[in-house]
């Protein structure tokens, strides 16, 4: 039996598998792009050729990331907070602060011995603290993605970044150039700035001793060594590079736990989502998006309305089953 | 039952919540000829707590000055505040400043805050022609006097929009409008027993539209409406789902936004809430007898709830957050300020240390009026949710 | 204790007010480190509203949570205590005074000018909404007695509140009640009675001291300028507060007249060559005032008068009252009554008010400064500015910083505004800025 | 004959304006940001003197602006951008009461009084969401040059709405609602309409008042310039020049002080030139 967890990410999708005994059996990693139900499909070609599966032994999908809901065939969904946290206690049991971070976000977790979430913090929609911040002074500096890392690490004496904008530090940037700082003291500089933010979002949740780092950044050394210097601590890092798949591999868990679940209790495994169509559409209304209106006059047609009965498409049957 | 009945009773709350959304959502304030009968003007006032049988008993229509929305254009109001004013009180001097709020006969603020207690001199300055006033609500109700004291404020506030409306004292009418409101106070009442009891029936964007939609219009009104409500929603017959049960504190003053309230209902079931706190704020009736402004004074500092923004050192915030839990027999709390929310932001504070010494989960959340993207903040609500149902298996 | 006996020979001129300030500030912290040993009685207060001549007659040893704050700002470190606070959960948006003191609680009361005694009292009034949550955070967490100080301020404008109206009347007898309440509070704390003369003796050397005061303000509106409200002020304003109601307050202030109006004799001013007078409307950020000012004084630029002289100076703008100490305790009610009134806790006069300090100080300009994290001070400028600016023919300038958050202090930005403001004024007809020449040389 | 000079060093492109005596442009450049600002600054000083055609000794003052203003090495003195583009909306249009300058990282709004005096004036701080930075991401993502942008909004008649502010995010918005198939005059629009909100809003701050002049590298931009008079209500100028505002009023300080400044008789300056 194996179960696929797909990590649909801002920037990068993640697709992983793994059998009953919870061995990774394959992975997947590519650019997200910017049709996301083609990049879930695309993700989940490559990790069933990789590992070598057919798509029909695949027992159960669960999804979660930015682009959850763009798995058409998933089994499940979760958020990718309850993913990383469940992978992280999975991979090292004594993990009770996460950090996660992403393409155009980053997030603090914390977590119980459980795996269950406790509290999480996320930074402003602002590129100032994220992956971005770091591929836009690269870019500027003619560095690829994947050599920000070595790059920086041959710094000796990181330049202070200050400014808080990933724009305006773009001219701090060339502001620093000009004066002739070394374009390694400006990387790290960048790194060790946005190591401080990061590392201040932990604070925020509470930092509990046993630090885990994933996502991404897990590959880029320099921001390792920067944020391991601020926090005075160590991260545990996922081996074999499943850092960035640590929220494919959260789902994964969940799948399976689920699959188990239902076997013990001798249920059958349900279609994917995709067979069973569009989920139930929710019967209450939006307010919010509802055009206001006066209120409707008493029809006049009589009978029986048709714009009810449309929305009242399953007729309410007074089964509580709380 | 039928389903044909049900069907009706879904027919009359659409409309009754249809009614309760257009006047919640539609920040006008009637104009003079659209005045309700038996009313002369309109009194705005800002959150929290207002006493509005003074201002009803006068006939002027009472409407709670609750902000923009996030479909507002800021014309004016940016270059009036600093850029680290909340939402609320920058909405409502765009208000004043675009004309929207300009019929009002009069503007109280109370001083729940500096941003709040400076927004009535900055009306002031910039709307001459209304009554602006601060009506000072004591932040010490504990030293004996304290209701002697609000009595005389009310006393004052009364005498100032009698001029303005040519009315006399008259206590009778006074104990006429504290008796609409405590008919009022019973339906909210009801209405929040309901979430408690059977949170599938009603949700939290509905009981918020209904109980917003007195904002706009006359309690009287809002009693009939209310009533029609209740009725439909004791006879809703909704399934009830396998959703944890939270409360949410936060939503005293500033209005958090619809949507964000919706994605809440989504995954939780809000079974009690601080929210549009000021219009349930004496949380008992007040007696319909005797001198009508003492009546009042003394319910304040007698028989009225809590918030952030009062000091009252016989109801510690704590204590008011743990009795809602345990009232509602919720499982978690959601925690909620307005951005730049000097004493929510605090209270938010507050409150999650102490359930982390009482081992309650909770959720934090930050709000903006204006805000319009709410993606980020359904998956917070989404993994909180999932977090709780996890530790609920 | 008196400081005749440790400077009995000085004159006017070898006062030197700075030096002094500090020493007092010094010695008053020293007096606070040692305050939980002796077993004293201390109190947190505010500057605004609270009651100091009541716990002063009640000997307590008195803590300003305020200004601990801010010297944690002046001393470059209040990053860290803003940190620690922020690291706790409390959030970006508020009052970084606020944050710094949870620092503080956080560091176990170790400040930079000494340890902190943990206080028997904590009184707040509403004058500012955030002082009740901050005592508040003592209350909860630290378990202080607290007490709420209810001052109503003005109700509306198109009527001043005038000493002996009604309305004043009616808030004096409510302030008194609560004063009452807090004499029987104090009572218990210290195990003392109440003593109506030791009031009495308090109040009359915080009139003495009020008198220097207004002296040494309308010294000021001289030019050139003998002081600079935002550097030099700061200091007499600190020695105001801390020392309020003490022999050695008095006796700062009375020196600091005679020091400032010798300097007038000689016609010296605070700059060398006084180009521009200015006003500062707002709190100052104390990380970078040095800065500030020289951002200001290259450009010959003096800061005249600031209206944070008056609101943070513990109610001395009521001018119009002094107490009655026939009848400490009514007086003090009424004076503070009014205080609330006048201060800033409304803006139905601000405007007025400064149109007025525009008038009294001669000023060609006024630089207002929001301050992110106090909305007290900064929530109506932008209108009042708007007001002002459309009816007074006065160049204004507004920039936005913190009061010690250096984070929010962008110096390049700052610079970048100051540098226009100057270039706009002096295209108005001023004098030519002595920056001009130097920058233009190198 | 003398020359004066005026060098705009901006956080994107370094312009330079030499002013003949009559106070008429004899010669521009324009140059786009290289690592190092004193080298631009220098090379866009030479390409203006070059287009001028006349030699570095014929020119009397240099004054720099701009972001980079200390970076003008040769300058002889230092003027804010705010002064210098009031200063050179004044002279384009001499009506101007309110100057909208959209740069490549700041946005700022100055309101000039009927003597053409800076009265007051507001700028982005910290965030440089609703800059120019915000077209140049569009630019990067549809890979197309910026003089394009405008004209092709036009074209629009159902802009989508762009619902990031920052100016990092605004590139992978724009592509992902170009992947979704919404045509890229509809995606430009939208992107075009989130950058003039933000200006109005600014702009706002100091007041709107007519006659507004419009500078900065956006003002060439076609559909920013009707966009704004759309949403302001009022009809904006905008001078062949406008890009080289801020080097041309750096350009008239330099005349100022070389030729005397008539307008400002209390300028100490001019005794010393
Ligand atoms: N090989 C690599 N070396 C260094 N950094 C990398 C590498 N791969 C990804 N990253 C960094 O990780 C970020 C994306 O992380 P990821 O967790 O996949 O994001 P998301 O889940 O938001 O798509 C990128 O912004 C980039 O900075
Ligand atoms: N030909 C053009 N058409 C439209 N926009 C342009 C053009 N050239 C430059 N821009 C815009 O102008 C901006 C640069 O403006 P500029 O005033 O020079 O800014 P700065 O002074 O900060 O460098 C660029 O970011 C770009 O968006
Ligand atoms: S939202 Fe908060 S800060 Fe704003 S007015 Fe209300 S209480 Fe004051
Ligand atoms: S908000 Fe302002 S007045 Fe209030 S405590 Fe903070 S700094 Fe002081
Ligand atoms: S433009 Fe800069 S400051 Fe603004 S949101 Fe983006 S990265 Fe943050």
């Amino acid at each position: 039996m194996y179960v696929a967890g797909i990590d649909i990410g801002s920037t990068y999708s993640k697709a992983i598998l793994l059998d009953e005994k919870r061995k990774v059996i394959g992975t997947a990693v590519r650019r997200t792009g910017f049709k996301l139900g083609q990049a879930s499909e695309s993700v989940f070609e490559e990790l069933l050729t990789a590992a070598g599966v057919d798509r029909s032994g695949v027992t159960y999908v669960a999804s979660t990331g930015y682009g959850r809901q763009t798995v058409t065939f998933r089994h499940t969904q979760v958020t990718e907070l309850t993913a990383h946290a469940h992978a992280a206690v999975h991979l090292f049991p004594d993990t009770r602060t996460i950090l996660d971070i992403g393409g155009q976000d980053i997030k603090a977790i914390r977590v119980d011995g459980d795996g269950r979430v406790r509290a999480f913090r996320l930074n402003d929609k602002c590129a100032a603290g994220t992956g971005a911040f770091l591929e836009k002074t690269a870019r500027y500096l003619g560095i690829t993605t994947a050599d920000i890392g070595p790059y920086a690490l041959r710094s000796t004496n990181p330049m202070e970044v200050s400014s808080v904008c990933a724009v305006f530090a773009e001219s701090e940037v060339i502001n620093h150039l000009s004066n002739g700082v070394p374009a390694e003291d400006i990387m790290m500089g960048a790194m060790v700035a946005l190591g401080g933010r990061a590392v201040q979002l932990m604070r925020r949740v509470g930092l509990e001793g046993g630090y885990m780092l994933t996502g991404g950044m897990t590959h880029n050394a320099a921001m390792i060594k920067a944020l391991e210097e601020n926090l005075k601590g160590s991260f545990h890092i996922a081996p074999n590079g499943l850092g960035q798949l640590n929220g494919a591999m959260g789902a994964a868990l969940l799948g399976l736990r689920r699959v188990e679940k239902l076997l013990a209790d001798g249920k059958s495994i349900p279609l994917t989502a995709a067979n069973l169509g569009p989920a139930e559409a929710s019967i209450r209304r939006r307010w919010s998006a509802t055009a206001v209106k006066k209120p409707a006059e008493p029809c006049k047609s009589g009978g029986d309305c048709p714009v009810v009965a449309k929305v009242m498409a399953h007729p309410p049957v007074g089964t509580a089953t709380a | 039952m039928n389903s044909k009945a049900l069907y009706d009773h879904e027919i009359e709350l659409t409309n009754v919540l249809d009614r309760c959304n257009a006047a919640a959502r539609d920040a006008a304030i009637p104009s003079q000829d659209e005045l309700p009968d038996g009313f002369s003007g309109t009194l705005g006032h800002f959150p929290v707590y207002f006493p509005e049988e003074i201002a009803h008993s006068v006939g002027l229509l009472p409407v709670n000055i609750l902000g923009g929305g996030n479909k507002l254009e800021m014309k004016y109001a940016d270059a009036r505040m600093g850029s680290f004013v909340c939402s609320i009180c920058r909405s409502t001097t765009e208000l004043g400043l675009n004309g929207t709020l300009q019929d009002l006969t009069g503007f109280v603020t109370h001083p729940i805050c500096d941003a709040a207690k400076h927004l009535a001199g900055i009306w002031s300055r910039n709307l001459p022609e209304q009554l602006a006033q601060i009506l000072y609500l004591p932040q010490n109700v504990n030293t004996p006097g304290a209701a002697r004291y609000i009595a005389a404020e009310y006393q004052r506030l009364r005498a100032d929009l009698e001029k303005r409306t040519s009315r006399s004292l008259d206590d009778e009418a006074l104990r006429a409008s504290i008796r609409i409101y405590n008919v009022n106070r019973r339906l909210l009442r009801e209405l929040y027993r309901i979430r408690r009891d059977e949170p599938w029936k009603v949700s939290c964007t509905e009981s918020y539209l209904l109980l917003r939609a007195r904002s706009r219009m006359p309690c009287e009104e809002h009693n009939a409406l209310l009533a029609r409500a209740l009725d439909a929603i004791r006879h809703r017959s909704l399934p009830a789902q396998d959703k944890p049960r939270v409360v949410f504190v936060g939503g005293f003053c500033e209005q958090p936004p619809l949507e964000m309230l919706e994605a809440i209902d989504e995954t939780c079931y809000v079974v009690d809430d601080d929210l549009l706190v000021g219009l349930r704020w004496l949380i008992e009736d007040v007696p319909e007898t005797g001198d009508p402004i003492w009546a009042l004074a003394e319910s304040y500092v007698e028989r009225s709830d809590a918030s952030p923004v009062q000091h009252d050192a016989r109801k510690s915030k704590e204590d008011y957050l743990m009795a809602m839990l345990k009232k509602s027999k919720a499982d978690a709390a959601i925690l909620t300020a307005a951005k730049f929310c000097e004493p929510g932001l605090d209270e938010q504070l507050a409150w999650s240390k102490h359930l982390d010494t009482e081992n309650i989960p909770y959720l934090i959340l930050e709000f903006e009026e204006k805000m319009t993207s709410f993606e980020q903040m359904a998956m917070q609500v989404e993994t909180f949710s999932e977090s709780l149902l996890f530790a609920l298996a | 204790m008196s400081t005749e006996t440790l400077h009995p020979t000085q004159t006017a001129e070898d006062f030197d007010p700075r030096a002094e300030g500090q020493r007092l500030m010094k010695e008053w912290y020293a007096q606070l480190e040692t305050a939980n040993a002796r077993n004293a009685a201390v109190a947190n207060v505010f500057v605004m509203g609270n009651a100091v001549e009541i716990l002063r007659a009640f000997d307590f040893e008195l803590v300003f949570p305020e200004i601990n704050s801010l010297q944690t700002g002046v001393r470059k470190v209040s990053e860290e205590y803003i940190r620690l606070s922020e690291d706790y959960g409390m959030s970006p948006d508020v009052c970084s005074y606020v944050k710094a003191d949870v620092g503080l609680i956080l560091k176990e009361n170790e400040h930079p000018a000494g340890l902190i005694p943990k206080a028997s009292l904590a009184v707040a009034s509403n004058m500012c909404g955030t002082f009740i949550k901050w005592a508040e955070i003592w209350e909860r967490w630290l378990k202080t007695p607290t007490f709420v100080l209810d001052l109503p301020g003005q109700r509306a404008a198109g009527w001043q509140v005038r000493p002996g109206d009604a309305q004043h009347s009616a808030d004096a007898r409510w302030v008194e009640a609560q004063f009452q309440e807090l004499i029987t509070k104090c009572e218990r704390i210290t195990g003392k009675r109440f003593d109506m003369d030791k009031l009495a003796e308090v109040e009359e050397r915080v009139n003495k001291m009020v008198d220097h005061w207004n002296n040494v303000m309308a010294l000021n509106r001289i030019c050139p300028a003998p002081f600079n409200a935002m550097l030099d002020g700061l200091t007499y304003i600190g020695i105001m507060n801390v020392h309020r109601g003490t022999e050695e307050g008095v006796e700062y202030m009375r020196q600091l007249e005679e020091h400032l109006k010798a300097k007038v004799a000689r016609g010296e001013g605070r700059v060398a060559e006084e180009r521009f007078r200015l006003l500062f409307s707002g709190t100052p950020c104390y990380v970078s005032m040095r800065r500030l000012v020289e951002l200001f004084e290259t450009w010959g630029g003096v800061f005249a008068y600031s209206d944070y002289l008056t609101f943070a100076a513990g109610g001395m703008d009521a001018t119009e009252l002094r107490y009655d100490t026939s009848r400490p305790l009514e007086s003090l009610a009424e004076v503070t009554a009014m205080a609330a009134q006048r201060g800033l806790s409304n803006q139905f006069f601000a405007h007025e008010r400064l149109a007025q300090q525009i008038k009294d100080y001669e000023v060609d300009g006024v630089v207002f400064h929001g301050i992110k994290s106090c909305r007290f001070v900064s929530s109506g400028m932008a209108d009042t500015r708007d007001y002002i600016g459309k009816r007074l023919d006065v160049p204004t300038l507004y920039i936005e910083s913190d009061l010690i958050d250096p984070r929010y202090w962008s110096d390049a930005q700052i610079k970048n505004r100051v540098d226009a403001f100057f270039e706009a004024l002096q295209q108005r007809g001023g004098a030519g800025p002595a920056a001009f020449k130097t920058v233009a040389t190198v | 004959m003398k020359y004066v000079a005026g060098v705009d060093v901006g956080s994107t492109q370094t312009k330079a304006v030499i002013l003949d005596e009559n106070k008429l442009i004899v010669g521009r450049a324009l140059l786009d940001m290289e690592t190092s600002m004193v080298t631009v600054a220098q090379d866009a000083f030479r390409a203006a003197l070059e287009n001028a055609g006349i030699a570095e000794d014929d020119v009397a003052w240099v004054a720099g602006t701009g972001y980079g203003r200390y970076k003008v090495t040769f300058g002889r003195e230092q003027v804010t951008e705010i002064s210098c583009h009031a200063r050179g909306s004044v002279m384009l249009f001499p009506l101007t009461r309110t100057v909208i300058d959209i740069g490549g990282q700041d946005t700022k709004a100055i309101r000039v009084g009927a003597d053409g005096k800076v009265e007051d004036f507001t700028m982005n701080d910290k965030c440089a969401a609703g800059t120019g930075r915000f077209l140049g991401a569009a630019s990067y993502a549809l890979e197309m040059p910026l003089s394009e942008l405008g004209p092709l909004a036009l074209q629009s008649t159902n802009p989508v709405r762009i619902t990031t502010t920052c100016t990092v995010f605004a590139e992978s918005e724009i592509i992902s609602h170009l992947a979704k198939g919404i045509l890229p005059e509809d995606v430009l629009m939208g992107v075009h309409q989130a950058i003039t909100s933000r200006c109005v809003s600014l702009a706002r701050r100091v007041g709107l008042e007519s006659e507004i002049t419009f500078t900065g590298g956006v003002s060439r931009n076609t559909a920013m310039v009707k966009l704004l008079e759309e949403q302001i209500g009022m009809r904006i100028n905008v001078s062949q020049d406008a890009h080289f505002c801020g080097a041309l009023g750096a350009a008239l300080f330099s005349h100022d002080r070389v030729f005397g400044a008539e307008a400002q008789p209390a300028m100490a300056v001019a005794e010393e030139a």
